[in-house]
């Protein structure tokens, strides 16, 4: 039971913000009758320190037990008062807003008009005030580990960090190896430092690192509970090698009957690989995997007389009996670092990707740059037939970007800058070969981005305002049909070889890890964020972190210092051990609550399930709520029937008496 | 007594002559849902055999307000009705049911309100000549021509109606219209004896009450009461259209400052009747409910009363969707006796 | 309709969308109409379409909600079970007689200052020229 | 209707050890009733009936019973409960079963073709004398009334209920055993009862119901009836909050009923079950039909066809109209 309520109302003039348009005294005057209210006052700033102090007086001597500040909306200062008051030993939550300002004077300019809707505004708080309850923001212990899904740079740099701090990471990724998408890159723009120079000591970092449990080939397979108390369950799927007995020496892979029959995606298909494999020569961990879905034995059950590299293998490891593995661990925290997928060139068929092997994207281009790619650095394609070192070069931008009619309308953020970079390294490759690049814009934002942009027209690589409209081939030559818009001139560029400056798209594979963690997208189909601004790396799921380019387009520097940004506020209820449940949560009347599980379907945090309970002797089916996920917008208890789940502080019997107050006759 | 004609040419005439509020059947589709006030184009009495809402809705208003009142001052305000009121077209049953209704209103507290308007109210009934299919008034010592509790009595006689008045109240509303009637004949008197036995013949339901009164108590936990009470769904049809239902609830409605204290009719039938604060119903389900109301009505007011406060009706049979028959259960009664 | 009555509307408000684009229009000094009156709740999918009713009973002569655009809920979807429950429970109270220009429902998200200004107006004209709402207005009856 | 297979398939189900109680209908006590039954063992099933004067429906009895608190140690008889449906009355079991309001495996429901009952006041009105063994049968698209020996045709649409004159779905939705055979969906009519209040302007519409509402008296007969309708404790006759005053007058009453109304919106199977037991004679059905028929046509959502849906109001789609939306 709590007391009798005994209201103060303070009603703010702040400055003459109010009180310009609404009549302050007539509006304390007004709420002085008003049922339950024991004063009124009016004072020039609420939210200063002696307007606060003005409240906590009155608190203290004269027992007020609710009060209501009639001022600015609640979403400037009901934090600052809900503090005020429990410094005085008051419930928080016993403090309501009357919203005066934005919604009244600052919008009404007839006094009497805005002072009588003031006079309303004060009501309704005073009728809600009356039958506020008391609520308890509750505290439950944080699991101190995190759970990191996905191990390109975001994912590995997220770890790291965390992992310094000293909690447990588990580190899961989809594919054999840490790296990811960088991992393929060459040079990075636009230092030109070598990739796997800056990516390799952080991999192997990760698998050595001892607060990171690194699960590679491994996917998340449900995820249930709520921040601090997250249960995950992995599948580490069977790679039929043990990696505790491979030692990467690659025997194995050599001896494979299918030993560089099968397209590598590590070389985005320009190079090849055996059905047992490591993606690419620094893969972390440096363990073999084998293939399933092309492994003779694994898809037909035999391989010729017997498996090569079961035979190849000294030590023993391969094993055609291993099953998948689950495991199950519990998490405090959840980073999603997924990363991308590249735009699909063939979707824009008049750029002849699918038809010419001398049309490429980017990330081939890197593959081809690589001294380490298909083709040892040098810079090889075929024409027809005909491999050919190119001479004469175009790069298209914006393909799969800034393109409505594929349906991706953002910038993809990358593709200038690593145009750019490439056609400064096939500069220093091909040292007389004519460069040209197609373009809309150029936007080079970063830090030394401009710079490099300058110095790679500096050499001698043209850039030509205009977006290609089709790419066709004449003779040996492909002819990339454009208009030069910054002259107006019609153009027909034959060249060797085309680069479609491909953009970056959310992965394909995407809504998968949507439905486990509950995420949603933003209109570009990225994983959407708490807020665009101020909680970038947050999402609607406490305790669910975004890093890298799963949730927009970014580049290595942009995505390092999200996966740092998501690192920290992952960590922050790790390091606090604690998490505080949100107070204003729905609550059951298990009494009147009939099961129907309306309130389950529309609960988008399913943070309700049913339970059996005994009902006097019989056994009934009842929500119950789990506040650690409940946030509280009640769509729950407007779909149920019976008003039997209800949002605290926003009660039916909460609610109804504001109506009453602002529609009524009183 | 003395009984008089009145020309139906006349009616409009008479009705219009009376003082106060002159409260008529109203008969809508061809159905009587209830009484109304009358509206000035009567030619005469609408044929029905009874509404379906029993009269004692105008006694007895299904809200009605006891007192207003305000916060801080405690301003009370209670209205008190002083409306003559004349119901015309009443059956004996319904009258009759007023009567027994009234022993409740004046016992231990009289209750100003309903008894206020007893007395304000004065009753013309009309004799039944087709009963309904369901009525058994002659059972529960009614008849079709019963006068207890009515004023005035009227007979149908085609062209005419016959008065006769019971009560010096009856008296005094007859004075009111005293020019129109004619005096009735040997010929008169006679056509109304025929109407009376007539009307009789044609009730065809009929309870032994003999036996009941008394054997109800000894019948508390006989599996009859599972048996008669499954099907109901415990809505107050049965309760709401008994004449001699008496029920109500005393609520408070408030609006600002401002609020009202009313009652409203209640009904034995719902579970929220007797269903206490704690959530502990000692009636917890429907059969101890329709256990309630035979014997309220066949034993517990007998015994506080000596009056059965069952009028025979019939609308609780006619209007229970679920065919729930008192006269049934009366029988099961008897036969577990 | 008289020309002086000014219609009382009460309005529930989403408070990370409508709400906000209200404030916003406080920030942004846009004008409208006083006869609104707000109540603040956490999701248009917490407005119970009974409120509606409650509403017109109890005194209101319109009624607004408002929340956030399709796609744009906070909590997701809340949005989505308001439209489709509201837009029925219109449908009702128009079938029993309610002038539809009585209630109406909007998005508006937090940078729609502007925008729900003419929500206010139109719904201000609506109500207005729909008339005072006399229909089942609990204290009207005469007791 | 077989009359001996319904009886032989029903007591063969009462029979049953783990069956409490089978619910059917029996000849009424007197004119043309019909009474619901509860059958505890097989020799009661030689009573039941099904004709065309069974026109309450047996599914509300699903819901109904009460939970009284057992004494300690006690324990609740959670055998099956097996009951005759009829087409509309299915659709109630199966909303009842989206609702989780009882589980699957604990009734056991036995489908009855239904061709059409009639109006019994239409019927009375129309035939008021009864003689004993007074009864109607199908036939054909018809009905026939014995009576006293003698036999007299009926036509469908001068006694036929109305709600049945827009039925599409005669056959039960769901059922374990059927007895019958299954009847051939009639050409439903448009429903002229809604149809007729539509074209009312908005000022008619109104007086036309608030003459309807002022007459209630809140018996709460048409809540109690609805198969649907089976809140243990209904809002509308809650105190606290108070949606609805307990004041019988025309602003609470139209309160109450566009409360029920709309509690029912996508839920509601069109039984008729609220407008043949009004005792004033409100029109309950043509609200009920009215958001039936806008649940059915701009959302595409009928209720009481599949017990594994979704129910209507705690679901969305994200193309449901927004023309209304400012």
């Amino acid at each position: 039971m709590t007391d009798k309520p005994k209201i103060g109302v303070y009603v703010c003039h702040c400055g003459i913000n109010i009180s310009a348009t609404v009549d302050v005294e007539a509006v304390a005057e007004y709420a002085q009758n008003l049922p339950n209210v024991h004063l009124a006052r009016t004072y020039s700033y609420m939210c200063s320190d002696p307007g606060q102090a003005l409240i906590k007086k009155d608190i203290r001597e004269q027992g007020l037990n609710r009060v209501i500040v009639a001022s600015c909306s609640p979403r400037m200062h009901e934090n600052t008062f809900r503090k005020a008051v429990q410094e005085e030993g008051l419930n928080p939550y016993f403090l309501e807003i009357a919203n005066i300002r934005e919604q009244c004077s600052w919008v009404h300019d007839n006094k009497e008009e805005a002072t009588a809707k003031a006079k309303k505004i004060v009501a309704s708080a005073v009728a809600k005030s009356r039958l506020l309850e008391p609520l308890e923001s509750k505290e439950v212990d944080a699991e101190p580990a995190a759970l990191i899904i996905g191990a390109g740079i975001a994912g590995i740099q997220a770890s790291l960090d965390i992992a310094d701090a000293g909690f447990k990471v588990y580190l899961v990724e989809k594919s054999p190896s840490v790296g990811g998408r960088m991992a393929q890159l060459d040079k990075t723009f636009p230092t030109l430092d070598c990739s796997a120079c800056i990516l390799t000591p952080k991999m192997v970092d990760c698998a050595s690192h001892p607060n990171i449990e690194l699960m590679t080939y491994s996917e998340v397979e449900e995820v249930d509970g709520f921040v601090g108390n997250f249960t995950v369950r992995v599948r580490k799927k069977a790679r039929y090698v043990d990696v505790n007995i491979c030692t990467g020496c690659g025997e194995c892979a050599k001896a494979c009957r299918l030993a560089n029959r099968i397209s590598s995606e590590f070389d985005e298909g320009m190079g090849q690989r055996s059905a047992i494999y490591l993606p690419f020569p620094q893969a972390v961990p440096a363990k073999y995997t084998i293939d399933p879905e092309n492994c003779l034995m694994l898809t037909r059950g035999k391989c010729g007389k017997g498996p090569r590299c079961e035979e190849a293998c000294q030590a023993g490891a391969i094993n055609f009996e291993q099953q998948d593995e689950i495991v199950e661990f519990k998490v405090g925290a959840i980073i999603v670092a997924t990363g991308f997928d590249t735009f699909d060139a063939s979707r824009k068929p008049e750029y002849g990707y699918s038809d010419y092997p001398n049309v490429i994207t980017g990330l081939e281009m890197e593959r081809l740059v690589s001294s380490s790619g298909p083709t040892g650095g040098e810079i090889k394609v075929f024409n027809g037939e005909e491999e050919i070192v190119p001479k004469e070069i175009a790069f298209i931008k914006c393909v799969g970007s800034r393109d409505a009619s594929v349906g991706n309308e953002y910038c993809s953020r990358v593709c200038c800058m690593y145009t750019a970079k490439q056609a400064h390294l096939l500069r220093e490759k091909i040292p007389d070969a004519r460069i040209r690049v197609y373009y809309m814009d150029v936007r080079a934002f970063g830090k030394g981005y401009e710079e490099f942009y300058d110095r790679v027209r500096r050499e001698n690589v043209r850039y030509i305002r205009g977006n290609p409209s089709e790419i066709f081939k004449r003779g040996n030559k492909l002819v990339v049909k454009v208009e030069d818009t910054l002259t107006s001139t019609p153009l027909e560029d034959e060249v060797d070889m085309v680069v479609l400056a491909v953009g970056l798209e959310p992965r394909a594979d995407m809504r998968q890890v949507m439905d486990l963690l509950r995420l949603s997208q933003s209109g570009d189909r990225f994983f959407l964020e708490a807020h665009p601004k101020l909680r970038p790396v947050d999402t609607a799921t406490d305790g669910v972190f975004l890093a890298g380019c799963c949730q927009g387009p970014k580049d290595i520097p942009d995505t390092v210092a999200q996966a740092k940004g998501a690192a920290s506020s992952a960590m922050v209820p790790l390091a606090r051990g604690k998490v505080t449940i949100n107070a204003q949560v729905a609550t059951v009347d298990e009494s009147t609550c009939r099961g129907c599980g309306y309130c389950v379907n529309v609960c988008p945090y399913s943070a309700i399930e049913m339970v059996t309970i005994n009902r006097f002797g019989h056994e009934v089916e009842v929500a119950r709520v789990n506040e650690a996920l409940c946030k509280g917008c009640g769509s729950c208890s407007s779909v149920c029937l019976s008003d039997s789940i209800q949002p605290k502080s926003f009660r039916d019997r909460q609610i109804l008496p504001q109506i009453a107050a602002l529609g009524g006759m009183s | 007594m003395s009984a008089v004609l009145l020309n139906k040419d006349k009616w409009p005439v008479f009705v219009g002559k009376l003082s106060g509020k002159v409260w008529v059947p109203k008969v809508e589709d061809g159905d009587a849902i209830c009484f109304a006030p009358l509206s000035g184009g009567e030619a005469e009495l609408p044929r029905f055999c009874n509404t379906r809402i029993p009269p004692k809705e105008i006694v007895f208003p299904e809200t009605e307000t006891l007192y207003r009142f305000k916060a801080g001052g405690y301003e009370i305000k209670a209205p008190q009705p002083d409306e003559k009121t004349v119901i015309v077209g009443i059956r004996p049953c319904d009258a009759r049911a007023m009567k027994i209704v009234d022993s409740l209103f004046h016992w231990g507290v009289d209750d100003p309100y309903y008894l206020k308007r007893r007395e304000m109210t004065t009753l013309v009934g009309l004799a039944c000549s087709s009963p309904g299919p369901n009525c058994f008034c002659t059972s529960v010592g009614g008849g079709p021509a019963s006068t207890e509790g009515l004023d005035v009595i009227m007979f149908d006689l085609n062209d005419y109606y016959l008065l006769e008045d019971i009560t010096e109240k009856g008296k005094a509303l007859l004075e009111e219209a005293e020019g129109l009637f004619e005096k009735a004949g040997d010929d008169a008197l006679k056509q109304k004896d025929e109407s009376i036995s007539d009307a009789e013949s044609k009730i065809n339901r009929s309870v032994n009450v003999e036996g009941i009164l008394e054997g109800l108590p000894g019948l508390w936990e006989d599996p009859l009461w599972k048996r008669v009470s499954a099907s109901c769904l415990g809505c107050g049809t049965c309760t709401y259209l008994c004449p001699t239902c008496h029920c109500f609830d005393i609520q408070d409605e408030t609006e600002g400052f401002e609020a009202r204290r009313y009652r409203t009719w209640d009904s034995c039938m719902f579970e929220e009747y007797t269903r206490h604060a704690s959530g502990h119903n000692p009636r917890p389900t429907r059969k101890e409910r329709t256990r309630n109301r035979i014997n309220h009505k066949y034993s517990y007011y007998v015994d506080k009363f000596d009056l059965i406060a069952c009028v025979g009706c019939g609308r609780c049979i006619n209007y229970c969707p679920v065919n729930i028959d008192i006269v049934d259960i009366l029988r099961q009664v008897k036969e577990a006796l | 309709m008289s020309e002086d009555f000014e219609p009382n509307i009460v309005a529930f408000l989403c408070n990370w969308c409508s709400y906000a684009g209200a404030d916003l229009a406080g920030t942004s000094r846009v004008h409208y109409p006083a006869n609104i009156k707000v109540i603040r709740v956490m999701c248009s999918g917490r407005v119970n379409p009974l409120y509606v009713m409650n509403a017109l009973q109890q005194g209101a002569d319109g009624v607004l909600v408002s929340g956030c655009h399709p796609g744009d809920c906070h909590y997701m979807e809340g949005n989505y079970y308001a439209r489709r429950r509201l837009g029925i429970f219109k449908e009702l109270l128009e079938f029993v007689g309610v002038d539809s220009r009585r209630f109406h429902m909007s998005w508006v998200s937090a940078s729609e200052g502007h925008k729900w200004k003419e929500v206010v107006e139109k719904t201000v004209e609506d109500v207005r020229a729909a008339g005072p709402f006399k229909g089942f207005r609990r204290w009207q009856i005469d007791w | 209707m077989d009359l001996e297979q319904l009886r032989k398939t029903t007591a063969e189900v009462a029979a049953r050890d783990d069956v409490k109680y089978l619910i059917g209908w029996e000849k009424g006590t007197y004119g043309y009733r019909v009474s619901p039954v509860f059958i505890e063992n097989e020799a009661d099933a030689e009573d039941l009936i099904f004709s065309p004067l069974c026109t309450s429906n047996l599914a509300t009895y699903l819901t109904l019973v009460e939970k009284p608190p057992l004494p300690r140690g006690q324990k609740a008889d959670i055998r099956k409960v097996a009951l005759m449906v009829k087409g509309c009355d299915s659709r109630a079991v199966a909303q009842i079963l989206v609702e989780k309001g009882i589980e699957r495996e604990q009734i056991i429901v036995i489908g009855c073709p239904c061709p059409g009952v009639v109006d019994v006041d239409l019927l009375a009105a129309k035939y008021p004398e009864i003689a004993e063994n007074t009864e109607l049968k199908w036939s054909g698209e018809d009905f026939t009334l014995i009576r006293g020996g003698e036999e007299i045709p009926v036509k469908r649409e001068e006694v036929l209920a109305e709600k049945c004159r827009l039925c599409r779905y005669p056959n039960p939705v769901i059922s374990d055993i059927t007895i019958g055979e299954p009847v051939k969906p009639w050409q439903t009519e448009e429903d002229p009862g809604v149809s007729e209040i539509e074209e009312k302007s908005v000022e008619e519409r109104w007086e036309y119901w608030e003459e309807q509402f002022a007459r209630c008296i809140r018996c709460y007969s048409c809540r109690n009836v609805c198969p649907l309708c089976y809140c243990e404790d209904c809002i509308l006759d809650r105190l606290n909050p108070t949606w609805v005053n307990r004041a019988v007058n025309f602003s609470e009453n139209t309160a109450f009923h566009i409360a029920r109304a709309f509690h029912l919106a996508g839920r509601c199977v069109e039984c008729g079950e609220c407008e043949r037991v009004c005792p004033v004679n409100i029109p309950l059905g043509r609200l009920n039909r009215k958001l039936a028929r806008e649940v059915r046509g701009k959302y595409g959502f009928e209720p009481g066809l599949d017990p594994d849906g979704k129910p209507f109001q705690a679901s969305y789609k994200p193309d449901d109209p927004e023309d209304f939306i400012l």
